[in-house]
C-alpha cells in the first residue's frame, strides 16, 4: 500500500538527512562561534546570529512543507500525509519558538527591550499563534478525516503570512535587519557568510530529519490506535 | 413484469465496506446489494453501525476500506452524480427554525434547482399529514411533525435511492401507517429504499428483504424468517 | 445559471431568517455599544490621546462585533443539521460559501453603518468631510473580514470549543486587514490626502482578493471531509 | 455541612472536567494572547500614549476574555440537560452557585496570571515593585467580574441568542468594575501611593460583596422559574 | 397484602392539572392518582403532552392551573421536599461528557448527599449491563448506553417516585427486557412508576393502569383493554 512503501521509503533515506546535517552544524557551530571575527557594531553578540537566523528560516520552511503536505493531503487523502502535516506543524512551531526566543535574546541587547511591534516580528508572532491554533484545531476535533481536512484547509490559508514575514522588512521601513541575501546581491562578510550558509542548510537538513523520523512515529501510533481497535487491515497490505 | 425490468442495475450495491472510528472498527467487509424498487430493513442492536452504513450510502462518511456504488456510479469518484439521485432522512431535521414549512421546503427543494408550485408542495404536505401547518414555523413543530416533513420532501425530490435512518421514530401509530403508506409509493414508483429500523411489526409489511447488523457483520434473511425468529440479535 | 440561484437561494434564507429575528441584529448592534461604553471608560479620554487611538477603537470594537457576529453565522446550519444536508447536495459548494459570505456581508456593513454615526457622536469626531474615504475603508476591510470570518465559522462550527477557537484562528489571520484599517483610517481621521494613504487601500484589496478567492476554493472540502 | 458538600461536588466536577480538556484553559490563555496582538496593532504605540492606555489595555483584554470564558461556564450543564437536574435537587441553589462562581474565579485567575507576565514582556512595562498591589487589584476586580459572569452565564445560556446576549447583559453592569479596576491600575502602574488609589479598590471589593450575595439569592429563581 | 399496605397514601396526586404554553393549551383539566408501588403507563399520539404532564410532576414545570401532590406533599410548596421523592429519567442523560460513567454517578449521587460505595455502584452498573465501562468517559456512550446509566443512577437513589419519559426508546430489545426488570425491581420496592410510551407490546408485561392522552383529556384503562384494542387514540 501507499502507506507502507511511503514509510519504507523515508525509513531508508532518514538517515542520511540526519548524517549530513549533524556535520553541516557541527562545523558551522565551530567556524561560526570560535573562528570567525565578531562584528563591528554588535560584537560577540552577533554570535547568535548563527543560531537565529537558521531557526527563524528553518521555521519558514517547515510552514512551507506543512502547506504543500495539507494540498497534498486535500488532493490524495492518504492518512500518513496527514501523519507527515502533524508533524510537520508540530516541528514549524518548534522552530518558530526558538526563532523567537533567540530573536528576543538578541534584541534585548541591540534594541534594548524583548520585543518590538515590527511588521517582521509581528508577522512571525502572527505565524506562531497560527501554529497554535492548528494544534489545538486538532485536539478538538475527534473524527479523523475531519480532524486531517479541517488542519488542512487551515494551513493552507494561513499560508498567506509567509511572504508577509519575508517581505515586510522590504514593503516597510522597520527595525529589523532586511534581508541579507536578495536579488539585489549579498551583503555579509565572507568568513561570515560560510558558517552562516552551513548553519542555514544544517538545520534545514536537520529539521528534514526530524520531519522523517516524526512522521514515522506518528504513522506507528496511528497503527497502534488502529491495532487496539482491532483494525489490522489497514496497516500490513 | 415492472420489478424485473428494472432490476437489471442495482440501485445500491456495497462490497465489502469497512468502516472504522478512532478506537473502534464498526463495520467490517460489509457487503449489500439493492435493486431499484426494493425496500431493505436494517435491524441490529445498538450501536451496531447501522446508521453510519447509511451514511456511507449518502456520501457523509467515507469508508475506511472497500466501495459501493449508487445506481451503477462510483461512490467515491462520482460523488456529486451519486447525490444527484439520493436522499437520506436522518437524525437531523434539515430545518430552518424561523422559516415556515412551507419555506424549508421551497429552499430545500429550490437549492437542488427545481421550484416546485404552490399546488405541488400543498399536495405533498396533505399526503404526509400536515397540510395544515404549512405556515407555521418550524420551530414549533413537534419530532412527529418534523419527521412528516422531511418525508414530504423525499415525495417532492423523487430521489432514486431513499435512505431511512430509524424510519418509525418518534411517530405515534397512525403516523407509522403512513409513513408505510409512503414507502410503498416510492418503491412503486422504481425508488430503492434502505431503512433502519427497531419495529418488526411495521417492518413487516413493506420491506422485501431484511438485514441483520451485528457485531459488525451483516446476515440477510426474509421477510418472513424475521417476523418468525424469536430474537434477532 | 444554477450556480448563481444557489447563491440566490442561501442569501434569501439567510435574510428572511434574519428579518424574522429582528432582534439578532439589533443585539449585535447594542453589543458594539456595549463595546464603545467600556472602552471610552478604559481609555481615558483626553482629546490628543482619543485622536491617536480613535482609529484603533473603531477597529477593535468592529473586530470584536465580527467574532460575536460571524462565528454564530453557520450555527443556524448546524443547529438541525444542515450542513449535512448541503453535504449531500448535488450543487457546487463554493456557490453556498458565496451565499453565506454575502449575507455575512451584509450583516457587518448594516452594523457598521449604524455604528458610524455613534462614534461620531461618543467621541466628538470631525468627519463629515472624510465620510467617503472611510466608508470605502470599512467597504474594503469589512470584506475581508466577512470572508475570513465565514469561512472559520463554518469550520469551527463543528469543532468542540468552538466558541474559543473561532476567534482563536480568525485573530491572527485578520492582523493584516486590522493594520490596514486602522492605518487607513488613521490617515483619513486626519485629514491627510487620500492618496498619502491610499496604499493601504490597495493593500486590504489584495487581501480580500486572496481571502475570497482562496476560501470559495476551499470550502468544498469543509462541506466534503 | 451538606451546603459546603454541594459547593465541593461541584467544584470538584468542574476541576476535573477543565483537567481532563486541558486544552480549554490554553485555548483561553491564547485567546488572550491575541487580543493582545491586535490591540498593538491597533493602537499606536509611543511611549508616551501607551503609559496612558496601558490599564485599559490590560482591562479590555481580560474583560474580553471574560466574555469567552465565563460565556461558555454553564455550556458544560446544558449540553446533557444538566441544569435540569439542578433543578430537580433537593439542595440550596445558592451552594451550586458558589461552586460554579469558585471554579470560574479560579480559571479566571490563572489566566490572568500567566498573562500578565506577557503584558510586561510585550508591552515593556516596569511593574516589579507594583507587582502587590496590582495582584491586589486583579483579584477583587476579577471577583466581581466572575461573580457577574457566573450568574449571567446561567440566564443566558437557556437563551437562543446566547452569544450575544451574555455580553449584552454582562458589560453594562460589570462597567463599574472596570471603572475601578482601570484607575486602580492607572496608579499603581505610574507608581503612585497606594493609598492615592485605595479607594477604587475598596469600591472594587464594595461591589463585589453586593454582586457576590445578590447573585448568590437570585440564583435560586434561575433554577426554579 | 403489601400492596394494600402501601396504598393508603397516593404516591402521586395531580386534580385539574391544566397547562398552555404561549398559544397553546396542552393539558386541560387533567387528573390523576397512582399508587406506591404501582406502575402507570401514559400513551397517546405526539405532542399530545405526555412529557409537560411528567415535567409538572416533577417540578420542572408549574401548572398554568390545578394542584398536585407526591407522596402527600404538595408539589408547589413543598417543593424541596417533593424533590427528595422524585427523580426523572427524561430525554436528557444529565451526563458530563469528560467525567467517566462512574464518576458521573458519584457526583449526580453525592450532591443529593449521599456517597455510595464501589461496590454498590459496581452493582448497579452491572445490572443495567454497562458494567464493563464504567471507567469510559460518557462522551463514548451510545444512546442506549446512557438510558441504561440513567436507569442505574434510579436503582442507587431509589426514589419513592419514578417518571419515565419514552422508557423503552433508543433501548434494543434486550435493553427493553432489561428495563422492564428494572422496573419490576422498584414496583416491588414500593416506588411509584409512571411513564410515558409508545410501544403496547413491553407497556403489557409491566404496566398495572394505562392512561391515553390526547386531546388535552386523559381516559384510563386496564391492561387488557390497552392490548385489546384496536386503536388507542
Ligand atoms: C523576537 C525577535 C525576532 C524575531 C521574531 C525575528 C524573526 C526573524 C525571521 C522570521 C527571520 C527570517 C526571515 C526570512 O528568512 O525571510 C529573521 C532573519 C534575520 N534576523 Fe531576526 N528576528 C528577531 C530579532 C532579531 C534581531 C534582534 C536581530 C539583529 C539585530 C535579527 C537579525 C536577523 C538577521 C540578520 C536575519 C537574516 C536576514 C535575512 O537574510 O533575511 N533578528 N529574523
Ligand atoms: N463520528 C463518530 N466518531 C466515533 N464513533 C462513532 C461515530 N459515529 C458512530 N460512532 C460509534 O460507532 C458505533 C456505531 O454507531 P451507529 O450510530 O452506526 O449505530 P446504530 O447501529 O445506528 O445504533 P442505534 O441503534 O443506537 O442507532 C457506535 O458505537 C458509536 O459510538
Ligand atoms: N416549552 C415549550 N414551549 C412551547 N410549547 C411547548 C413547550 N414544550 C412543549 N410544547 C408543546 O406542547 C405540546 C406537547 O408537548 P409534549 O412534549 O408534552 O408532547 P408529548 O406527548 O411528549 O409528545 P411526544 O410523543 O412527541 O413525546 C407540543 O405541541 C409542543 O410543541
Ligand atoms: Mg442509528
Ligand atoms: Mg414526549
Amino acid at each position: 500500500m501507499v502507506a507502507t512503501h511511503f514509510i519504507g521509503k523515508l525509513r531508508k533515506f532518514e538517515k542520511w538527512f540526519g548524517i549530513v546535517a549533524g556535520v553541516l552544524i557541527a562545523v558551522g557551530l565551530y567556524t561560526g562561534l570560535v573562528t570567525s571575527s565578531p562584528d563591528y557594531y554588535q560584537g560577540e553578540v552577533v554570535r547568535i546570529m548563527y543560531i537565529h537566523v537558521p531557526f527563524a528560516q528553518t521555521a519558514m520552511l517547515a510552514y512551507s512543507s506543512l502547506f504543500l503536505c495539507s494540498i497534498w493531503y486535500l488532493w490524495k487523502r492518504e492518512s500518513v500525509v496527514d501523519n507527515a502535516c502533524h508533524a510537520a506543524a508540530g516541528l514549524s512551531l518548534f522552530f518558530t519558538a526558538g526563532g523567537l526566543l533567540t530573536g528576543s535574546i538578541w534584541g534585548k541587547p541591540t534594541w534594548n527591550a524583548w520585543w518590538v511591534w515590527d511588521p517582521r516580528l509581528t508577522s512571525f508572532a502572527i505565524m506562531f499563534l497560527t501554529l497554535v491554533g492548528y494544534l489545538m484545531l486538532r485536539t478538538f476535533l475527534d473524527d479523523k478525516e475531519k480532524r486531517a481536512t479541517f488542519s488542512a484547509i487551515l494551513a493552507i490559508i494561513g499560508f498567506i503570512d509567509l511572504p508577509i514575514i519575508h517581505f515586510s522588512v522590504e514593503w516597510w521601513r522597520s527595525l529589523h535587519q532586511p534581508l541579507s541575501v536578495s536579488t539585489r546581491g549579498v551583503s555579509i562578510a565572507p568568513d561570515m557568510l560560510i558558517p552562516f550558509t552551513l548553519m542555514s542548510f544544517g538545520v534545514g537538513l536537520l529539521f528534514t530529519y526530524m520531519l522523517m523520523v516524526r512522521t514515522q512515529m506518528l504513522y506507528l501510533e496511528h497503527l497502534l490506535e488502529a491495532k487496539q481497535g482491532r483494525l489490522l487491515n489497514e496497516g500490513q497490505g | 413484469m415492472r420489478f424485473s425490468q428494472l432490476s437489471d442495475m442495482n440501485a445500491i450495491l456495497g462490497s465489502s465496506l469497512s468502516k472504522s472510528f478512532q478506537h473502534y472498527q464498526v463495520l467490517k467487509e460489509v457487503s449489500v446489494e439493492i435493486q431499484q424498487g426494493e425496500c431493505y430493513a436494517l435491524f441490529g442492536p445498538n450501536g451496531a453501525g447501522k446508521t453510519t452504513l447509511l451514511r456511507i450510502f449518502a456520501t457523509l462518511h467515507r469508508p475506511t476500506s472497500g466501495r459501493f456504488e449508487i445506481m451503477g456510479m462510483d461512490g467515491s469518484r462520482d460523488r456529486v452524480k451519486v447525490r444527484n439521485t439520493i436522499y437520506l432522512i436522518g437524525h437531523g431535521s434539515y430545518l430552518y427554525d424561523d422559516l415556515s414549512v412551507k419555506e424549508n421546503i421551497q429552499f430545500a427543494i429550490g437549492i437542488r434547482g427545481w421550484n416546485p408550485t404552490d399546488g405541488e408542495i400543498k399536495k405533498a404536505l396533505d399526503q404526509v399529514g400536515i397540510g395544515r401547518f404549512s405556515r407555521l414555523r418550524s420551530r414549533y413543530l413537534s419530532a412527529g411533525m418534523k419527521k412528516r416533513l422531511s418525508i414530504a420532501k423525499a415525495l417532492l425530490i423523487r430521489p432514486k435511492v431513499l435512505f431511512l435512518d430509524e424510519g418509525y421514530a418518534s411517530l405515534d401509530e397512525r403516523g407509522v401507517d403512513m409513513m408505510n403508506e409512503c414507502i410503498r409509493t416510492f418503491t412503486k414508483a422504481g425508488t430503492a429504499v434502505l431503512m433502519t429500523t427497531h419495529d418488526r411489526g411495521p417492518t413487516a409489511e413493506v420491506a422485501h428483504r431484511v438485514g441483520v447488523l451485528n457485531r459488525s457483520a451483516l446476515t440477510e434473511m426474509t421477510v418472513k424468517e424475521m417476523v418468525a425468529a424469536d430474537a434477532l440479535f | 445559471m444554477h450556480f448563481f440561484s444557489v447563491i440566490r437561494w442561501i442569501a434569501w434564507k439567510d435574510l428572511l431568517s434574519e428579518y424574522r429575528n429582528r432582534e439578532n441584529i439589533s443585539s449585535m448592534f447594542f453589543f458594539a455599544l456595549n463595546v464603545i461604553l467600556i472602552f471610552s471608560f478604559s481609555f481615558s479620554l483626553d482629546p490628543v490621546t482619543i485622536k491617536e487611538i480613535m482609529p484603533g477603537i473603531i477597529w477593535v470594537a468592529f473586530g470584536f462585533t465580527a467574532i460575536i457576529g460571524l462565528g454564530k453565522s453557520f450555527l443556524i446550519e448546524v443547529n438541525n443539521d444542515c450542513m449535512e444536508y448541503f453535504q449531500t447536495l448535488p450543487v457546487p459548494k463554493g456557490a453556498i460559501y458565496l451565499g453565506k459570505f454575502l449575507g455575512n456581508l451584509l450583516f457587518m456593513l448594516t452594523v457598521e453603518v449604524i455604528l458610524f454615526p455613534l462614534f461620531v457622536l461618543f467621541f466628538n469626531l470631525d468627519i463629515l468631510d472624510q465620510l467617503l474615504p472611510l466608508l470605502l475603508i470599512s467597504a474594503v476591510a469589512t470584506i475581508g473580514l466577512s470572508a475570513l470570518g465565514t469561512l472559520f465559522s463554518a469550520l469551527t462550527v463543528q469543532v468542540r470549543a468552538r466558541e474559543v477557537m473561532f476567534p482563536i484562528l480568525l485573530l491572527p489571520l485578520s492582523v493584516p486587514i486590522f493594520i490596514g484599517a486602522v492605518e487607513a483610517t488613521r490617515g483619513a481621521l486626519s485629514g491627510d490626502a487620500f492618496s498619502m494613504y491610499s496604499h493601504w487601500i490597495e493593500l486590504l484589496l489584495v487581501f480580500d482578493v486572496i481571502f475570497v478567492i482562496v476560501s470559495f476554493w476551499i470550502f468544498e472540502f469543509i462541506l466534503d471531509y
